[in-house]
């Protein structure tokens, strides 16, 4: 008896997860991992992308259409991605979505979303996801491979150093991008002392160091995450490390100079996909509107969220139908002016201009390096 | 063809508990192994069954050397034994408790060795049989633990006996019975005697040692100190004075015995909170 | 080549006292309740953050000097962090004590969940940093590189260790614990007050885990919701490899998982000439566990539960 | 005497309401709820697989998942293009149970001497050393980028394509899988792994190898953890080591308990509360883990012996059902 009322609850509950939606709105998905360990990240994105469509409702929304935004958790978790792209399939007034974080989380729902011909932003930045041939499918912010590349021509060519070791945490996003620094830069003349694979949640990297100081590198590049990052770099300036510390896109925010501290930070580098946050008018408006919302700076992809929901609301606006063939019918073509400068696809849906940017760490803030 | 032991001797660290003891038990009669308190007897069965490793010596069951063999192969053996403190099997019904008894029996020739495999209905007809036999079977579909003491106390001497070992050990049968049902017991395990079993008895209870047992082996410091007929050992001086005191305190040691039994009934109810 | 090892030494001795000391937790209460409280990482994440707060309320109040306030901070983060530890014990483990093992490990794991997203929820998902306690400054020491950091806590480790050892057999109380722990039925019976002794081992247990959480995130200098889980399950791990239920056991297997962690990242590479790389290090530190549990059934200093023991322990 | 008309009516209606809408009403249901189903049944195999290890035989093993992955990967190795081998799904499936039960054979050999706790950490291990093993052998496995790509999984011919497709082939599975450890749990196995759950050392007292018998209780349970697994990729079309952490081992092990040990009525309970409790918990947002953790702790508080009594097993219901289809005079 028990038994069948609690059922019965979680299946009403069940039911009623998904919340009923004005007729006329305009609903877009997005998923990250919202709990758990990448919960930061995830939730960083999603709140650029709340900000976006905010302010897009501010203004009148879509062609008068009040726009919805709908985040879903995926954990991470491959599975749970299946099912939250499921749940946006099976939701006919979700005409769009920005999904998923993690490329692991992706590719399994990739399979789902092309089969309810469901127009997809990705965030997720690792080169295959747009290799497998789908045709909904768009990456506004740029793959790894650019963003591995970058650096590796700086140090190798500019700088002329060319002696690296590379660190990353055994992650699909560490491991990756990584390899593509380590290609480019031995194509640059540099040459790969060693490669050390660390956990995603280490935080002494104490011992490695002291192995890595016996290489004696100039350069080291760190395919990790946050805290990772800074944690490392600071731990290596303490054991006197003075090798220029690389790193990439997540490591781009305050958090890293500050838990590093300043002196560590000092020199090191890093890729964002966008220019610094005062050099366009837009930026600084967004860091000030995030300010407001959400009561601090914008987390670590606050900005990538944001970008990929101009991406999505820009092929709404041009869609003739508000369905998902609609936008979908636009998708590829979308020609926009985002936060990161202006958005256009080849035909496997890569942003054909995105770009990349290298960031010094000078007397405690983040300075663009001009090529 | 016996169950023997051969200058067996069991050492705990620096604790000798057993030291160069050789005993042979036929089959076909009641042996009781008595002694004061750490004298080594419950060691004895432990190393028998297989529980306790042996430090030195040899103990053999007819051709087999015994004491280099795992427990389980010991018991496949035909070495079976009941527990000082009750070790049933609590959550499993009473019919169950037996059954299990025959589980190596009853898998296929890949897993047995030697035997024929045992059906289901031939399983269940000796262990009906049995529990007849022990006036369990009114509880056969009762749990385990649910019996009350004294039935459990009957239930693991079903077990013991259930799978026709020639050794039967028994560590203390009637420590926390009732004077009516040790009689009980006592009576019980006299009936058991057989020509082609040999069981083997450790007990306090000193009616009950002397009114069925064929030799008694009393054993002190952990060694033997005598060995003979119950009328032999009433008689000895040595085990007297050892195990008895002298004549001036047996009163004392009387009230003792006496004192012990309600002791063991602690005992008991310790074991059964155990779970 | 010498130098470099002392280097490692020095970094497996800081690793492993706090390793050592999180195992504390751990081992205490398995002792006494034989279960696995996989809640006891989330203390020593709540240990930073208390003092923290404790720190900022503090400073907001003013007035006393920056040395009293982390004293007060201390003590305010251990005393918390214990009476929740009493707390979590009383609401979630006691009304299953009659119920074997796993309905409290599963509970346990739940209130895991439930602290960690606590803060989460309330504080926010990022790592923040945390201030040096001890100004960090590199010692030079027989051509090693020793901080103040790494000094103060292996000097603190050892301390609060020595304390709770000098604690454990010397006092009442302490001797009470360790009667609970030998058999809970027994000491019962003797009249000593089982539950109290509980909840004090829930206090000291939870309240040693937030000190090593400050310490650890002073080491490093950040704080996070997740640090519990992550080094909650290594701590874990040297308490079995100690030998669970024994503290100094527990000290033990905390400085041996550190060596192990450090050996397998500074020096597994050169042994195996680069075939096995760093990141097998958890697979080498796993695989010294098994190996060790193969040799000692109960860990180093565990006692070794056979079958002779438990029938020994049954029957006498 | 109308009274229990009455109920063997109700009964008999229940009954019928039950397997129409696991038939029908199940896989008519929008594709995101058989979805669901889906991550249920496959959640309800692998507890009742684990249930023999934890449930029966009374060894706790947090490392189940760990075979899990053994099948996922035996899939993804036995039909993709990461080694161009591409056989049939139902072989594979053999082929994945077979792999699941030689790992677990290798996980039995060194924990067969370990008690309690110690066996748990021992299998917690070799759950994080498998994790890691995929992980890092980047030549086989593709390391953290996993085998994508896999190929669609057809039986006789037929191509397994939708989330009903599989909730057909879990369905099957569940009821072949959950039957077979039901006959199992009956038979003197399954005696014999309760004795040894109560009673190790009495039970290798009556004559029974009980490293034997712990070895059969691992290697069952991992051929079912090692089929599951098969499944899971071929429906995923995806595999990498995310899917296979230490939190989805406790997840199973949480199903067993929350449910209520070694009663398969109960794990089916427990699975589905804890599948379809975040799901519901979405509108949550960043509240949805903390609520789960509450929830947990609370049932467990509450119902310590798992949501459905001991004594309203598989074995009642199954009795249940006899009576009311066999015999109505037989009441």
């Amino acid at each position: 008896m028990k038994r069948s009322t609690i059922l019965s609850t979680l299946a009403i509950a069940l039911m009623s997860a998904v919340s009923p939606v004005a007729a006329a709105d305009i609903v877009f998905g997005g998923s990250a991992p919202m709990s758990g360990a990448q919960a930061e990240f995830g939730q960083s994105q999603i709140d650029g992308a709340q900000l976006f469509f905010d302010q897009l409702n501010e203004k009148g929304g879509i062609k008068g259409n009040k726009v919805v935004f709908r985040p879903l958790d995926d954990r991470a978790d491959p599975r749970q991605g299946t099912l939250v792209a499921q749940q946006f399939c099976d939701a006919p007034e979700v005409i769009g979505v920005i999904a998923h974080m993690n490329s692991g989380v992706t590719l399994p729902a990739l399979d789902i979303y092309s089969a309810c011909e469901m127009p997809q932003v990705v965030p997720a930045t690792n080169p295959k996801l747009m290799e497998m041939g789908y045709k909904t499918v768009v990456r506004p912010v740029a793959n790894d491979f650019k963003q591995g590349a970058l650096p590796a021509k700086h140090v190798s060519g500019k700088l002329g150093l060319k002696n690296a070791v590379l660190v990353h945490d055994k992650t699909v996003f560490g491991q990756g991008i990584a390899g593509v620094f380590k290609e480019n830069f031995e194509k640059g003349g540099g040459k790969i002392a060693g490669t050390f694979g660390v956990n995603p949640d280490d935080v002494d990297f104490s011992a490695l160091i002291a192995g890595i100081k016996r290489e004696n590198p100039d350069v080291i590049y760190m395919g990790a995450g946050m805290p990772q990052l800074a944690l490392f770099l600071k731990q290596m300036r303490e054991q006197q490390v003075n090798a220029q510390f690389i790193g990439p896109d997540i490591g781009f925010t305050v958090d890293l100079i500050k838990q590093a501290s300043p002196a560590f930070a000092e020199g090191a580098l890093l890729t964002f996909q966008l220019p610094p946050y005062d050099s366009s008018p837009e930026l600084v408006d967004f860091t000030n509107r995030h300010q407001a919302r959400f009561g601090r700076p914008p987390g670590p992809y606050a900005a990538l969220g944001y970008v990929n929901a101009q991406v999505i609301a820009a092929a709404a606006e041009k869609a003739k139908t508000f369905d998902r063939d609609g936008v979908l019918a636009e998708l590829h073509g979308v020609k926009a002016n985002t936060l990161l400068g202006p958005v256009a696809f080849d035909e496997k849906g890569e942003n054909v201009t995105a770009p990349v940017y290298l960031y010094v760490v000078k007397n405690g803030k983040f300075e663009l390096v001009k090529e | 063809m016996a169950l023997t032991l051969e200058h067996v001797s069991k050492r705990f660290g620096s604790l000798v508990a057993i030291k160069d003891l050789s005993l042979t038990f036929e089959r076909g009669a009641i042996y009781s192994i008595i002694g004061p308190n750490g004298a080594g007897k419950s060691t004895v069965v432990n190393m028998v069954a297989g529980s306790y490793t042996v430090t030195s010596g040899v103990i053999r069951l007819d051709a087999h050397v015994v004491s280099s063999l795992a427990k389980h192969q010991i018991a496949r053996l035909g070495i079976s034994r009941t527990y000082q403190n009750l070790r049933l099997f609590d959550g499993m019904s009473v019919l169950e408790n037996l059954e299990v008894c025959f589980f190596t029996d009853s898998l296929p020739g890949l897993f047995r060795r030697g035997g024929h495999r045992m059906t289901k209905v031939e399983r269940l007809k000796r262990c009906h049989a049995c529990l007849h036999d022990f006036n369990l079977a009114d509880v056969a579909e009762n749990l385990a633990g649910d019996l009350p003491y004294g039935r459990q106390k009957v239930l693991e001497l079903a077990r013991a006996f259930v799978t026709d070992a020639p050794v039967v050990l028994l560590d203390e049968p009637a420590a926390g019975l009732n004077h009516t049902e040790t009689k009980e017991m006592a009576r019980r395990i006299a009936s058991l005697k057989r020509s082609d079993r040999a069981i083997i008895l450790v007990e306090h209870d000193m009616d009950l040692v002397m009114s069925i047992s064929d030799r008694v082996d009393v054993l002190n410091h952990g060694e033997l100190l005598y060995s003979g007929s119950p009328d032999a050992v009433r008689r000895n001086e040595k085990v007297q004075e050892a195990y008895l005191g002298t004549a001036a305190e047996l009163d004392i040691v009387r009230k003792l015995t006496e004192g012990r039994r309600t002791s063991g009934g602690i005992r008991a109810h310790a074991g059964v909170v155990r779970h | 080549m010498l130098d470099y090892l002392l280097q490692q030494v020095i970094f497996a001795l800081a690793i492993g006292a706090i390793y050592g000391l999180i195992a504390l937790g751990y081992t205490m209460v398995y002792g006494v309740m034989r279960l696995i409280n996989f809640a006891h990482g989330e203390f020593f994440m709540l240990g930073p953050y208390l003092f923290t707060f404790t720190m900022a309320a503090l400073l907001a109040l003013g007035g006393l000097p920056p040395l009293v306030d982390t004293i007060v901070a201390i003590v305010v983060s251990f005393v918390a962090i214990g009476v929740l530890g009493i707390a979590v014990e009383r609401f979630a483990y006691r009304p299953l004590r009659a119920y074997g093992r796993l309905a409290p490990m599963l509970s346990a794991l739940g209130m895991s969940i439930v602290l960690q997203n606590a803060i989460r929820v309330t504080v926010g998902p990022q790592p923040v940093h945390f201030p040096a306690i001890v100004p960090n400054s590199p010692i030079e020491m027989l051509g090693g590189m020793v901080t103040t950091t790494q000094l103060g806590i292996l000097a603190a480790a050892v301390v609060l260790m020595a304390g709770l050892t000098a604690f454990v057999n010397g006092t009442r109380i302490g001797i009470w614990i360790r009667a609970a722990s030998e058999s809970w039925t027994t000491s019962s019976l003797l009249g000593i007050r089982v539950n109290r002794a509980v909840s004090l081992i829930f206090f000291i247990g939870p309240g040693l885990g937030a000190m090593a959480g400050i310490m650890y995130a002073s080491y490093y200098g950040i704080m996070q919701p997740t640090m519990g889980s992550a080094v909650g399950l290594k701590a874990f791990t040297a308490a079995i490899l100690g030998g669970i239920g024994s503290i100094p056991g527990a000290m033990l297997g905390g400085f041996l998982l550190g060596a192990i962690e450090v050996f397998g990242t500074a020096f597994l590479p050169i042994v195996s000439g680069g075939a096995v790389g760093t990141e097998y290090r958890d697979v080498f530190a796993f695989a010294v566990l098994i190996l060790v549990l193969l040799f000692k059934p109960a860990g180093l200093l565990g006692e070794t539960v056979t079958e002779e023991t438990v029938v020994a322990k049954k029957d006498y | 005497m109308g009274k229990s008309v009455f109920l063997r009516r109700t009964g008999l209606i229940v009954t019928l309401l039950v397997c129409v809408a696991l038939l029908v009403k199940v896989p008519a249901l929008p594709p995101y709820y058989v979805r669901v189903a889906d991550s249920i049944l496959i959640y309800i195999i692998l507890a009742v697989g684990l249930n023999i290890v934890v449930g029966y035989a009374g060894l706790l093993d947090l490392g189940f998942i760990a075979f899990y992955a053994v099948g996922a990967y035996t899939y993804a190795f036995l039909a993709s293009g990461q080694f161009d081998i591409h056989l049939p799904f139902l072989i594979i499936l053999l082929i994945g149970a077979g792999t699941g039960a030689l790992a677990g054979i290798l996980l039995g050999f060194p924990v067969l001497k370990l008690r309690g706790d110690y066996l748990a950490i021992v299998t917690l291990s070799f759950g994080e050393i498998i994790r890691i093993l995929i992980n890092n052998a980047d030549d086989l496995t593709n390391g953290p980028q996993g085998i994508a790509a896999l190929d669609r999984a057809r039986i006789f011919g037929l191509p397994l394509i939708s989330p009903t497709n599989f909730y057909f082939l879990l369905l099957i599975l569940t009821i072949v899988v959950c039957g077979a450890v039901y006959f199992m749990e009956r038979s003197i196995l399954g005696k014999a792994w309760r004795a040894l759950r109560e009673d190790q050392d009495a039970t290798r007292g009556l004559g029974i190898n009980t490293t034997g018998l712990k070895l059969a209780a691992f290697a069952i349970s991992a051929a079912i953890g090692g089929a599951t697994g098969v499944i899971f990729s071929a429906f995923q079309r995806f595999v990498s080591p995310e899917s296979f952490t230490f939190q989805e081992s406790l997840l199973v092990v949480l199903i067993i308990i929350i449910g209520g040990v070694g009663n398969i009525v109960g794990i089916a309970a427990g699975a589905i509360l804890l599948i379809i409790l975040p799901e519901v918990l979405h509108f949550a947002a960043q509240y949805r883990l903390l609520i789960y953790g509450l929830v947990l702790v609370v049932v467990i508080v509450l119902r310590p012996n798992g949501l459905i009594p001991p004594a309203f097993n598989l074995g009642h219901v199954i009795r249940k059902i006899q009576a009311l289809w066999l015999s109505p005079s037989n009441t």
